[in-house]
């Protein structure tokens, strides 16, 4: 509704990947022949300005990346983008998203980092009844109230980091923790699954602090963790936040005096910024670039040759992304409209990952393992897996 | 019941340091003509806004038959039956003569919840928009813009406007102000006539004007009372012929 | 929780306060002798963030940001008010607000395109970064300290000119009466030129020294305008001693909106502005 | 006084027929963004009668916008309710009262006073909305169910049918219409124009003028709230930007653009100014420099707006001058 003080849509059209562009299909399709030697028109609905920009960035340029590597097409088709800027702005996201379906004709959506805006594809995707791949937003409810054959995700949800890291607190022998967030629903599902798992493992939680979001003024509520002195504080933020929060949380003093606890979200991508303000930080994360397997360590050159950046927890998201629809797209050979068989193939794929192995639980989202992380030398070093094998309890999910 | 309707009591108002009225105590006797006369800055136009409710006074009182309006706002003022008319033009350029009447006719109707029926089916509100422009001489004019009118005619429709409310006092700020020899004479007129039914107070500049309508004369200067009593006794008063109508017939 | 807290978080609202008064005073002189109701005053503060985070990476300090964002600011104010808001004076307030809402969307979209929609962050100069520590684990970071002294010189120094300078009476009587300036034979045009670069400059620099606590992000003139206006609306219009009042109440209330009604802390200042109203709608310095 | 001239009526006898045929043959897309138009519409004819007709500048309408958003937001996500017959009336109640607050607090003061402060409580509901958790928070509430008209077991109403949704909108868009020039016409719309040129004068001849703006502003933020009801309904979903400054912003350019004090001027703001962004934001990026300079431009040379154009245009080509036309009878 904000459409005039903020841009809003952005597209441009993009010719696939070069690579196979010239090679002609061969197979002989089944049905909807002309669907199918036409190009598939995937549309990207992802934040290519503002906080999350650059996550948008490593999600589509991962995902260019695989594509590139299964050969440049989806189940024989080549493939056309459609990309529009979400700017992260949720009031936005089910007319930008309708506007891909109904105006660009888009055949599957991929997106995006906000929950907010994602929730709002996933109602268009219901209505409207095209395949959505969620490469990032962890809101619960997409793959819980929200839940649909035809809607996935390769993420993570909320719940999961945050539950992952209750456990391990309490046996790092903090009994008592400070919360802190932002007042929004990814901010209270991600603390929420920590409290769960932290206080069902006899931890208390002494005060929840909220802050307006995206507000990054924390001396206030720094001054009163101060106050309060607890064994730990318990966070979460990420992006441009994350930095702001881990400096001032330095500069207050705190560092050092009460262990910072949080979501891998805070120190993934940004470690280089904060420098040694980071150093201690344990975190959840279902992934880190350090992570020793052949997957990753091909994936994070390749990245790094691609775009000259580092790769982090949303490229390997939108790479996932990719692979994902690369192999449900090939068992129905690129007939994205036969619904169960395509949908029924993607819920059992195991999706060899950089991340490690993972599987799909029954409302479409990852079972994957979480690390527990500490910074070090201004890396995240891989301490263990904090929880094996991680489901999310899909919450008001009628597929369960 | 006193002869007086309206009566004012130390009445006082000031603007920061300033004393625009000081301490008047004044009555208006019910059924005649009177006249607040004074040099420029004397305090008159904002009387005429004490009394009519426009501005609320610093201290004293005023009473208008038996209520007392010292702080009654100007609406409320307006519906016990006090009518007034500005000394600058202030009607509703973008409207015809008729409109005009017919808006200050529709405030006697009883609340504001009248959504439904279109405002021209009303009437006795149209009726008495009529009797305000043909009192005020402007029928001829009645489905002109006021905009588009001499400024002769404006001031006849300012007047149009108040009698249009039906009041029974009758407080006008120079309505002669500006106006050519010929249309005072026209407006003179008209306050004899309406003398005959309202009680009047005018303030006015000119002084044949005001000889020629008005019974009683009250004399201000500085925001003070100098002088009151009927056109002989103030003609006859040193005082006034000192510090206003010596000076003033000096000047001419 | 003891007092030292409460102390401590007392500076957190004086600090913002100071903040919010270089900003609020620049909107209400702008409303008081110019009667322009200026919406995009917050998008010099939003401006000031941004030059001060692209000079100080280019000159690699940020005192040196800060010198040469305060001209350009100026500047900037200069040009506006010559080339846009002189064609407001006479206009209605309808418009007045509809063109500076133009405005808001150039600025914005200029910053986009100069230099991006990303948030950036500016670092705090090495000999500033240290901390106070006041009790055990707490610590006061100097910048803020620094933050609230600059401020305080500067609205002390505003208060000088204001009462003791030529410009300062010509202000003055501005605020009070717009034709009296005329009658006192003064050049209207330069005196609004001066107040209106005047204010745009604090707004700035407003930004600039806020820069390395807020993070420089797109929003922060939004933000800051709408919190402002409820300054100039508490304070009272015209009256720069109303401005800092309100600056501070409105300072104060946020921080400690935030303390005791952790989930309803974005209600708090518009609460206080309610009440005030309720209480002197003209604000507490402002003529009826 | 408002009259509603001969070339409007034309044109919106022409808007109301293509309308009321588009989707005969028009596509989904268009049907859905020809909706919305009539939804902000709606909105922006609620605010003219309060800058175009009464003189109060309200920089705060959207808070009357999103109020009734939320509260059909509320019924079918909190209390399960989709029954129109109760969320309808409720969104308008809940708009109304808030109208009847902020009003009444904010017409104690005038001029930039009244700007600022309805702006600031837009605001002050806006916080609220993104503060409580109970609200949704800064992301707001999506919903799968919309409002439904059921007499005993049959639906008479679905409005999650687009067509249907359409059609309604486009009736209610009709009835306002109607009823706002009912109101005009009525000795209260002539009091309240009469506020708008010269409220000291009107003060004088014995009106309430309080009275008077306060139940403008009822009658605006009901109206608003009639297109907040829509708007909700038409997106299924919320969130605390619908009643953001920014959304009052836009819906002012609206009514500016259009041509404020016509009713058909708001109308055309937001038709024209839509279908700008729906297709100029595809093509360029920074496509909000335009509208920026675009805005500051109908200021400058355009501030009768479209509708402003139109009259003058028919005008001149009318064959002979109107003797005495433009006058009221």
């Amino acid at each position: 509704m904000t459409f005039l003080t903020t841009p809003v849509s952005r597209r441009r059209l993009l010719a696939g990947t070069a690579a196979g562009a010239a090679a002609v299909s061969t197979f002989t399709p089944t049905r909807f022949a002309i669907g199918q030697t036409a190009k598939l028109k995937i549309g990207l609905m992802l934040p290519y300005s503002g906080t999350y920009a650059s996550l948008g960035n490593n999600i589509t340029d991962a995902f260019k990346l695989r594509l590139a590597e299964v050969g440049g097409k989806l189940g024989g088709r080549e493939v056309e983008f459609v990309q529009l800027d979400d700017e992260s702005a949720p009031p936005k996201g089910k007319d930008n998203a309708a506007r891909l379906v109904t105006k660009d004709k888009v055949d599957v959506l991929v997106g995006t980092v906000h929950s907010g805006v994602a929730m709002g594809m996933a109602a268009v995707a219901r209505e409207e009844n095209v395949l959505l791949v969620v490469p990032n937003a962890g809101a619960g409810d997409i793959t819980g109230k929200m839940c649909a054959p035809n809607i996935f995700r390769t993420s993570f949800s909320n719940w999961q980091p945050g539950y992952a890291c209750g456990p391990a607190m309490m046996k790092d022998g903090k009994k008592n923790v400070v919360t802190m967030t932002w007042n929004y629903p990814a901010g209270h599902e991600q603390i929420g699954g920590f409290k769960e798992s932290y206080t069902a493992a006899g931890g208390k939680v002494v005060k929840e602090i909220l802050l307006d979001f995206p507000k990054v003024e924390f001396q206030t509520y720094l001054t009163e963790i101060a106050a309060l002195k607890p064994d730990a504080v318990f966070v979460f933020f990420s992006g441009d936040g994350a930095v702001k929060f881990i400096k001032d949380y330095a500069g207050a003093g705190l560092k050092g005096k009460i262990p910072l606890y949080a979501t891998g979200f805070l120190t993934d991508g940004v470690l280089q910024a904060v420098g040694n303000d980071a150093e201690g930080i344990r975190n959840t994360l279902h992934y880190a670039d350090s992570l020793d397997n052949p997957v990753n360590k091909k994936f994070v050159a390749a990245f790094k040759a691609m775009t000259k950046r580092d790769a982090d927890v949303f490229a390997v998201q939108g790479y996932d992304t990719c692979s994902l629809l690369a192999t449900g797209l090939e068992a129905v050979k690129g007939d994205i409209k036969a619904g169960a068989t395509l949908y029924s193939t993607m819920r059992n794929t195991i999706v060899d990952s950089p991340r490690g192995k993972f599987t799909f639980s029954a409302s479409h989202n990852p079972v994957q393992d979480f690390y527990m992380r500490e910074v070090r030398g201004g890396r995240d070093v891989v301490l263990g897996v904090a929880v094996k094998a991680l489901a999310d309890p899909a919450k008001g999910c009628t597929m369960v | 019941m006193s002869g007086f309707i309206l009566e004012t009591q130390n009445l006082s108002r000031h603007f920061g340091a300033l004393m625009a009225v000081d301490d008047v105590t004044l009555s208006f006797e019910r059924g005649l003509v009177h006249a607040v006369l004074g040099p420029n800055g004397a305090g008159k136009t904002t009387l005429i806004n004490l009394l009519s409710g426009e501005i609320l006074p610093s201290s004293g009182s005023i009473r208008f038959k038996d209520y007392d309006i010292t702080s009654l706002p100007a609406n409320e003022v307006s519906h016990l039956g006090i009518g007034r008319s500005f000394q600058k033009t202030n009607i509703f350029p973008n409207f015809t003569c008729f409109e005009n009447c017919r808006l200050a006719a529709q405030s006697r109707m009883k609340g504001v919840f009248h959504f439904f029926k279109p405002a021209l089916s009303y009437k006795r509100i149209n009726e008495l928009a009529e009797k305000g422009l043909e009192m005020c001489g402007l029928t001829k004019r009645r489905d002109t813009l006021a905009q588009a009118m001499s400024y002769g005619e404006q001031r006849q429709l300012e007047i149009g406007m108040m009698l249009a409310t039906e009041p029974e006092l009758l407080l006008l700020d120079e309505p002669l102000a500006g106006m050519g020899a010929e249309e005072s004479l026209k407006v003179i007129e008209l306050l004899r006539k309406l003398a005959k039914e309202h009680t009047l107070i005018l303030i006015e500049h000119d002084m044949d004007a005001v000889f020629a309508v008005a019974d009683r004369l009250a004399v201000m200067v500085n925001g003070r009372l100098l002088e009151t009593g009927t056109v002989a006794e103030v003609r006859a008063s040193k005082a006034v012929q000192e510090a206003y109508l010596g000076s003033d017939e000096e000047g001419h | 929780m003891d007092i030292s807290y409460y102390l401590i978080q007392a500076l957190n609202g004086i600090q913002y306060g100071f903040l919010l008064f270089l900003v609020a005073s620049g909107l209400t002189l702008i409303f008081g002798i110019m009667g322009i109701i200026n919406l995009a005053h917050g998008s010099f503060f939003m401006i000031g963030a941004y030059l001060c985070w692209w000079l100080t990476s280019l000159t690699g300090n940020l005192f040196l940001g800060i010198l040469a964002g305060i001209p350009l600011a100026v500047a900037l104010g200069l040009l506006i008010e010559r080339f846009g808001i002189v064609h407001l004076y006479t206009r209605d307030h309808l418009y007045q607000v509809l063109f500076t809402y133009g405005l808001i969307l150039i600025f914005g979209e200029m910053r986009s395109i100069l230099w991006g929609n990303e948030v950036q962050s500016v670092q705090i100069p090495e000999i500033l970064s240290a901390a106070i520590p006041l009790t055990d684990v707490q610590s006061y970071p100097v910048y803020r300290l620094f933050i609230s002294l600059v401020c305080m010189a500067l609205a002390a120094m505003l208060y000088l000119v204001v009462q003791r300078t030529r410009l300062g009476m010509t202000i003055r009587a501005g605020a009070s009466n717009r034709e009296m300036v005329q009658a006192l034979g003064l050049d209207i045009a330069k005196l609004f030129a001066i107040v209106f670069a005047l204010g745009a400059a604090l707004a700035a620099f407003a930004g600039m020294v806020a820069a390395p606590v807020q993070s420089v992000f797109p929003g922060m003139g939004d933000e800051i305008l709408i919190v402002s206006l409820v300054v100039v609306v508490v304070g009272g219009v015209g009256s720069i001693k109303g401005a800092f009042l309100g600056a501070m109440l409105i300072g104060l209330a946020d921080t400690f909106g935030a303390v005791f009604l952790p989930h309803g802390a974005g209600t708090v200042i518009y609460t206080v502005m309610a009440i005030v109203l309720l209480w002197r709608p003209q604000g507490l310095f402002g003529r009826t | 006084m408002y009259v509603l001239s001969r070339p409007a009526l034309v044109l919106l006898l022409m808007m109301a027929i293509g309308l009321g045929f588009y989707p005969l043959v028009g596509d989904s897309y268009y049907i859905r963004l020809l909706t919305k138009i009539m939804v902000l519409g709606l909105f922006a004819m609620s605010l003219d009668l309060l800058i175009g007709f009464t003189g109060l500048i309200s920089l705060g309408h959207a808070a009357f916008f999103g109020v009734a958003s939320y509260a059909v937001a509320w019924y079918i996500v909190k209390a399960g309710v989709t029954s129109l017959l109760l969320i309808l009336p409720t969104a308008i109640g809940a708009s109304a009262a808030c109208a009847l607050v902020i009003g009444w607090l904010s017409i104690r003061t005038a001029g930039i006073y009244f700007i600022m402060i309805t702006l600031a409580f837009a605001q002050m509901l806006h916080a609220f909305f993104k503060d409580q958790k109970y609200w949704g928070g800064t992301d707001g509430f999506n919903f799968y169910d919309k409002p439904q008209l059921v007499f005993g077991d049959t639906v008479l109403l679905d409005l999650s049918n687009r067509l249907t949704l359409y059609y309604f909108t486009f009736a209610i868009l009709v009835s306002a219409f109607v009823f706002l020039i009912v109101l005009l016409r009525s000795p209260f719309g002539r009091a309240i124009q009469g506020v708008k040129v010269n409220e000291g004068r009107m003060r004088a001849m014995g009106y309430n003028i309080r009275h008077l703006k306060l139940i403008s502003f009822i009658i605006a933020g009901s109206l608003a709230g009639v297109a907040g009801f829509l708007e909700a309904t038409r997106t299924a979903y919320v969130n605390p930007e619908l009643m953001s400054w920014h959304m009052s912003g836009n819906v002012m350019i609206m009514v500016i653009l259009g041509g404020m004090g016509t009713l058909y001027g708001p109308l055309l703001g937001a038709l024209a100014l839509t279908l700008l962004g729906d297709n100029i934001s595809s093509m360029w990026d920074h496509w909000l420099l335009i509208m920026g300079a675009f805005v500051i431009a109908v200021v400058m040379f355009l501030p009768e707006g479209i509708a402003g154009l139109i009259e003058k245009t028919a005008n001149r080509f009318k064959r002979k001058p109107p003797p005495k036309e433009e006058t009221e009878p």
